[in-house]
């Protein structure tokens, strides 16, 4: 059965080290060189991770596909397959399956303004969005990148961020609730006080995507659409239990949808339209 | 369409000589109630069962089977013993359940084991006559046009058979001989008053028309909870139902090497573990939630999905619900409010 | 590597528990070399008595001596797993079956006389007296289920023992429904594991694994009531391995019913 | 795990009795080179399960018996159901019989493949345990493995499940076995036969120790045929007395002892034997086959003085069982469509009535009483063969410790040398080992009035 959609793929381990406390960044890819270049997924989709004898779970991928040959995941230690994949060291080989899931339609972002909004642990699908606009950045209009985390400590990429402050070409807004170092030079707050930065916003011709927590979402949109922005122009990511990644197994159903095929990936209009999605 | 004739007193003998080809099941009385079961011995098959416990999907995608083996981190897929199977006497509502499950299956991202099975299993139909807990006809999967490979009108002292498939075809030509091939006008005619005749035998009527919009209304009926404070929990209507496919998946290893299986079985959404995400986040934690999910992903959102309901009018949950919880007890109080 | 240091330990029961892991005669080997077994008392005689990753209790507590031992044992033993409805409930030994204290229902059986060698209470589970990481409940245990799982905790794994109710695998076995031929069957409120054993011989399950994840009592009690059981026989049937906890569950819900 | 009490320096002790089933413990007093006290101390905790069936049905009551012991569940059950039946007048079919006896020899077959090959084997040999003898006699621990095996396929056949199996029940069975199954058993059965000719032969080359050596009294059951057997209603003893079962009490005389949870018991004032080797020295004359050979080859005189021999009997009855299930099977098999209707529990009991009912369990005869009113069980007595054992351990480990302190010039017992010690409790532990006491059973068997 040369086409099993479930049969994992063996993937080394090139590097990991911890972007948080209790969230670590894999970089893995294919044995085979060949192989690992025919890579080709979308910013949003997600991978089936699976460690022999202990099960699978589904991870967001955090790399972009402009820069092929390689995958990347912050995954944080939450549950039995995670905290058994903290144990592997690097060279060590997992499973790995997939893309799954619909992506982000980068399509739709052609030409158009892109407000990014990440909180907390959401900045791992939205890295690969912002990376991949990055990398095409003539295809897209101006981008807002908003990203709120809790603590200095506690902010994903925190580095890798700091440095695109000084692209001309993003407006980049860091964020934290409350800064404990002293030492912190961006905005404290929340993330929504980060909006009134937002200078001639062109609602129609915008797109906003948003990650986060869960009690992120409300407010984050209240002030998404304060702004006009369409409801189907609104995008998030959801997360629920997967057992198959590819709309079998049941588990991720809500009503007609399955998270897995049809989502995580969901339009605003989706989640109000949809009883139960958030 | 090929139709065939074959004598009714042949049908066994029929049956065994498809022993060539696989193995032979069909329905056999268990205590009051039937199963598929191997018919080893023809005089167990018994064609005026109503309904099996379990459905035809036991075959398809069985309780519990393996989906791979492995050792440390390579894994080789259990797709070889997979017997051929010729299922006798699957009923038409069952035969729409296997066209539903094939969509769900076999269309986008084609599930491998259900496939092998499912190339592996022949399916021979057979007509039914209803009790008062078949509902067929209100479902619209009283009749059958394709899904089988042979299918069976029992028609007194013979059997109607069309020929659904190149393997059902293959499948006559084993006995050629047992079969006739010209279909008389009276043939015909018989068969048109046995149609009337049946379709005046359903009893049940439950009628799922708008039930997307109804359930949609009812999304906070207080039915739900009146409902969930009744149903057990019990998952056997997930069992037993023809078009239920959910299923869940665990790594067997040995306690003294890494080698190791993993396993797929059945699962219900009426358990409380099976929107439980790791670090504890429930999404659907009330009893009352299951329930509504499970009925509305039946009748409300394969509508959306597939153009139409998950329901096949098989009576299975009204015959297994120890607390009375089926797709007619739901519909009637969603729609009668009480 | 070093291979994880378990014990096996009896407290007051049958020891089925044990005994069906000695009865994995197939898989016998590999349960010993995947491990250091260090204590087993009823298979083998060189026990020593150390630091433990992984404790395996079979029996329930009913006397000082084994109390003593739960609090020595606890602090050496990184993981405390119950095997059977004995050290996971309390077994059928607490069922308090008859009226009175539990003093008084010894005296009847045993006389006035104390004894020397222990002194003697009401059976109790283990996590009565010490945390306990891991239930495997069964009277007795399933070989299966233990086999899966103490692979899985010799490799560190958190135990996976699903309650999910005996119907879903009594359906799997295609028997049918004892609740509706109308006899007192626990199948719903009773945690799977089994492989529906009982309801596969026609016989209605009596509870031995204890309640089910999400054991609905009042619809059950309702059920039954319906089909003319009264409260005692219901009583008496969930009384036989529920264990206490279970039994002041049932009790109160049943109060509740009846308003 | 018992206390870590100190040793004394006039004592023998063996603080945890390992390779038995529950717990136990022995002392042995020595003052001035004489034996002065023999103490098998049973801490095991209490259950009461003499009070756990009052107030239930017959049919939960059944459920509830064979939790004393997972090692003789099978018995427990089998005992009850006679009792029962006895008490409340039902008539047992013969298809209900014959695969009670298949089930009755499952048990037979697993636990004493356990106990001679995996328990007691070990000492003669020189290893801790079964597991640890695979080094040098993996083919003869992997065939005493496949007779436990097939002993446990028997009884999950018969009764649903290798331990507290729940299917035979007063009245029958829930449900009787398929063709295939039985035929599987059969064709098992006669390949096993050689393997445990073979584990005979092992066993009897071993050397046993004789320190211990003591007149024995026996009793067993006395099978209705004269044939060997496992049940019946009278009892057979040594000094060639025969009592109907219903005089169980005044053959058991059960007392408490202060350093047991559980009582002891006496004949006529003298400890008394049941188990296999009873069984053997009583009726082993009535053995044919290829056990009946084994028998002739096997038995000696000391057979009535030695309890190490027990282990022996019990590998010649595992054989016996072999060689009677094929025939059994087959006239199962005749009636098999008969046997689903035979078989099948009739309703449950309501009667009233009282009686005792007793089967040879693998350690010996087992007897359970009842008395039931309108389908309720009000009262309950229960005797179990290790209770009526103890007293004999004790009496050969006072005889064995005389004679091994004498073989050493009746050193004291502080100036013993560590392996003098040691070989001395091992007779000891061999000698408790050899009756293969089943101790959580003899813990809870009071009578309630």
């Amino acid at each position: 059965m040369a086409n099993n959609v479930y049969l994992p793929e063996p993937m080394r381990i090139v590097r990991r080290y911890d972007l948080i406390d209790d969230v670590r960044f894999f970089q893995v890819r294919p044995l085979e060189m060949e192989r690992a270049l025919q890579l080709n997924y979308l910013p949003g989709q997600f991978m089936m991770v699976s460690l022999a004898g202990v099960g699978e779970a589904p991870f967001s991928i955090s790399s972009t596909p402009s820069r092929p040959g390689l995958l990347e995941f912050g995954i944080r230690k939450v549950g039995i397959i995670t905290e058994e994949l903290f144990k592997l060291k690097e060279n060590e080989v997992i499973g790995v399956r997939g893309p799954f899931g619909n992506g982000f339609p980068i399509d739709k972002f052609e030409k158009k303004d892109l407000i990014i909004v990440v909180g907390g642990l959401g900045a791992v699908p939205l890295r690969s969005l912002l990376l991949y606009t990055l990398d095409n950045r003539d295809r897209f209009g101006r981008i807002f990148f908003l990203y709120g985390a809790r603590r200095p400590a506690e902010m994903l990429f925190r580095r890798e961020f700091m440095e695109l402050k000084s692209r001309e070409d993003l407006h980049s807004m860091l964020t934290v609730d409350k800064d404990d170092t002293g030492r912190w030079t961006e905005q404290v707050g929340l993330v929504t006080a980060l909006f009134k930065n937002l200078k001639d916003i062109d609602p129609q011709n915008t797109y906003a995507t948003v990650c986060g927590p869960p009690v992120m979402y409300k407010f984050v949109i209240d002030e998404i659409i304060k702004l006009g922005i369409p409801k189907h122009q609104i995008l998030m990511t959801l997360e629920r239990r997967m057992h198959c990644g590819v709309g079998k197994c049941g588990h991720c159903v809500i009503g007609s949808i399955y998270t897995c095929m049809d989502g995580p990936v969901f339009s605003y209009w989706d989640v109000m339209h949809m009883k139960d999605l958030i | 369409m090929k139709v065939l004739k074959l004598k009714k007193h042949n049908l066994n003998d029929y049956l065994d000589s498809l022993r060539v080809w696989g193995e032979v099941y069909g329905p056999v009385k268990q205590g009051e109630k039937y199963i598929y079961g191997q018919l080893d011995d023809l005089s167990k098959l018994d064609t005026k069962m109503l309904r099996t416990i379990l459905p035809v999907k036991k075959f398809l995608m069985p309780p519990k089977f393996n989906t791979f083996t492995f050792d440390e981190n390579k894994y080789k897929a259990e797709l070889e013993n997979i017997p051929n199977r010729i299922v006798f006497g699957v009923h038409p509502c069952e035969i729409h359940g296997l066209l539903i499950l094939d969509k769900f299956f076999l269309e986008r991202f084609p599930d491998p084991f259900y496939g092998e099975r499912r190339r592996k299993t022949a399916i021979l139909g057979l007509s039914c006559v209803p009790d008062d807990k078949c509902f067929a006809k209100s479902t619209n999967t009283h009749y059958v046009e394709s899904g089988f490979d042979l299918a069976f009108n029992d028609l007194d002292n013979y059997y109607l058979v069309w020929v659904g498939s190149s393997l059902g075809d293959d499948l006559v030509r084993i006995r050629l001989d047992l079969f006739e091939e010209d279909i008389k006008e009276k043939d015909l005619k018989h068969y048109m008053e046995w149609r009337n005749w049946r379709d005046s035998q359903y009893k049940l009527n439950v009628n799922l028309t708008a039930m997307p919009d109804i359930m949609e209304l009812n999304y906070s009926s207080p039915v739900w909870d009146e409902l969930g404070d009744k149903c057990l929990s019990c998952g056997a209507c997930s069992m037993v139902c023809p078009t239920c496919p959910c299923y869940n998946m665990s790594d067997q290893i040995r306690p003294s090497q890494f080698t190791g299986k993993r396993e797929r079985t059945w699962d219900s959404c009426m358990f409380k573990q099976f929107a439980l995400v790791a670090g504890g986040h429930n999404f659907r934690e009330a009893r009352s939630q299951r329930v509504r999910l499970w009925y509305t992903h039946k009748l409300k959102a394969f509508i959306t999905e597939f153009g139409k309901a998950a329901c096949i009018g098989c009576g299975r949950c009204i015959d297994t619900c120890p607390v009375d919880i089926n797709v007619k007890t739901v519909v009637k109080a969603l729609k009668g409010g009480k | 590597m070093n291979k994880p240091k378990v014990g096996f330990y009896n407290l007051s029961g049958c020891s089925g528990c044990l005994l069906t892991i000695l009865n994995c005669e197939n898989q016998l080997l590999d349960v010993f070399n995947g491990a250091e077994v260090v204590s087993f008392l009823m298979a083998q005689s060189n026990n020593v008595e150390k630091e433990l990753d992984i404790a395996f209790i079979d029996g329930s507590v009913t006397t000082d001596e084994q109390e003593e031992f739960l609090h020595e044992l606890r602090p050496r033993t990184k993981k405390v797993v119950c095997l059977g409805s004995c050290s996971c409930y309390g077994g059928v030994q607490a069922m308090e079956n008859e009226k009175g204290t539990w003093l008084k229902r010894f005296n009847k059986v045993y006389g006035k006389k104390p004894f020397k060698v222990v002194k003697p209470f009401e059976s109790k589970p283990v996590d009565a007296f010490i945390p306990v990481d891991y239930y495997l409940p069964g009277c007795p245990i399933d070989a299966d289920q233990f086999l899966y799982n103490y692979a899985r905790l010799l490799r560190g794994l958190p135990a996976d023992v699903p309650k999910t109710p005996v119907c879903l695998e009594c359906k799997w076995h295609e028997n049918e429904c004892l609740l509706l031929k109308d006899k007192l069957c626990l199948g719903p409120v009773t945690s799977a594991g089994c492989k529906a054993k009982c309801p596969s011989h026609n016989l209605p399950c009596i509870g031995c694994f204890g309640p089910a994840d999400e054991s609905n009592l009042t619809s059950e009690f309702s059920l039954l009531k319906e089909k003319g059981y009264t409260f005692p026989e219901i009583e008496r049937k969930l009384r036989l391995f529920g264990g206490v906890k279970f039994i002041k569950q049932f009790k109160s819900l049943w109060k509740k019913a009846q308003k | 795990m018992e206390k870590s009490t100190k040793v004394k320096f006039n004592q023998i002790r063996i603080p945890a009795l390992a390779r038995v089933e529950g717990h136990g413990n022995i002392t042995v007093e020595v003052l001035k080179g004489k034996v002065k006290d023999v103490k098998l101390n049973i801490p095991e905790g209490p259950r009461l399960f003499e009070s756990l069936v009052i107030g239930k049905t017959p049919e939960e009551a059944t459920s509830i018996v064979p939790r004393i012991c997972a090692i003789c569940s099978v018995s427990h059950r089998y005992a009850a159901i006679r009792a029962f039946e006895r008490a409340l007048n039902y008539k047992e079919t013969k298809a209900t019989h014959q695969l009670r006896t298949l089930m009755h020899y499952g048990e037979m077959i697993e636990s004493h493949a356990l106990h001679a090959f995996a328990l007691a084997l070990p000492d003669f040999v020189g290893y801790p345990s079964a597991i640890a003898m695979v080094d040098k006699f993996a083919p003869q621990i992997l065939k005493a493995l496949k007779l436990k095996k097939f002993g446990n396929l028997v009884m999950e056949v018969t009764n649903a499940r290798w331990t507290h199996g729940e299917n035979a029940t007063v009245g029958g069975f829930g449900l009787a076995p398929t063709h295939k199954q039985l035929f599987d058993i059969k064709w098992q059965a006669q390949e096993l036969i050689a393997d445990a000719e073979e584990m005979v032969e092992l066993l009897r080359n071993l050397s046993y120790p004789t320190s211990m050596e003591d007149g024995i009294v026996f009793m067993c059951l006395k099978p209705p045929t004269d044939q060997y057997g496992f049940v019946g209603d009278r009892v057979l003893i040594s000094t060639g007395e025969e009592h109907p079962i219903e005089k169980y009490k005044e053959l058991s005389n059960e007392r408490v002892v202060e350093h047991s949870t559980s009582k002891r018991c006496r004949y006529n004032d003298r400890p008394y034997v049941v188990g296999a080797l009873a069984r053997m020295n009583l009726l082993g004359e009535r053995l044919r086959g290829r056990a009946g050979e084994c028998f002739k080859r096997c038995y000696s005189l000391s057979w009535i003085r030695n309890p190490l021999y027990g282990n022996l009997a019990q590998a010649i009855e595992i054989l016996y069982s072999l060689e009677h299930i094929p025939q059994l099977i087959d006239s199962i098999l005749k009636k098999i469509k008969t046997l689903e209707t035979d078989a099948k529990i009739q309703k449950q009991p309501t009667g009233t009535g009282k009686n005792v009912g007793a089967v040879e369990a693998p350690r010996g005869t087992l007897y359970h009483y009842y008395e039931v009113n309108r389908g309720i069980v009000t009262g309950a007595n229960l005797v179990i063969p290790t209770t009526q054992n103890f007293d004999s351990m004790e009496t050969h480990i006072r005889v064995a410790a005389q004679n091994l302190l004498a073989n050493i010039e009746n050193k004291p017992l502080a100036a013993l040398t560590a392996q003098e010690r040691k070989d001395i409790e091992l007779i000891f532990e061999m000698i408790v080992r050899s009756y293969d006491p089943c101790i959580s059973c003899s813990v809870h068997m009071v009578e309630v009035k």
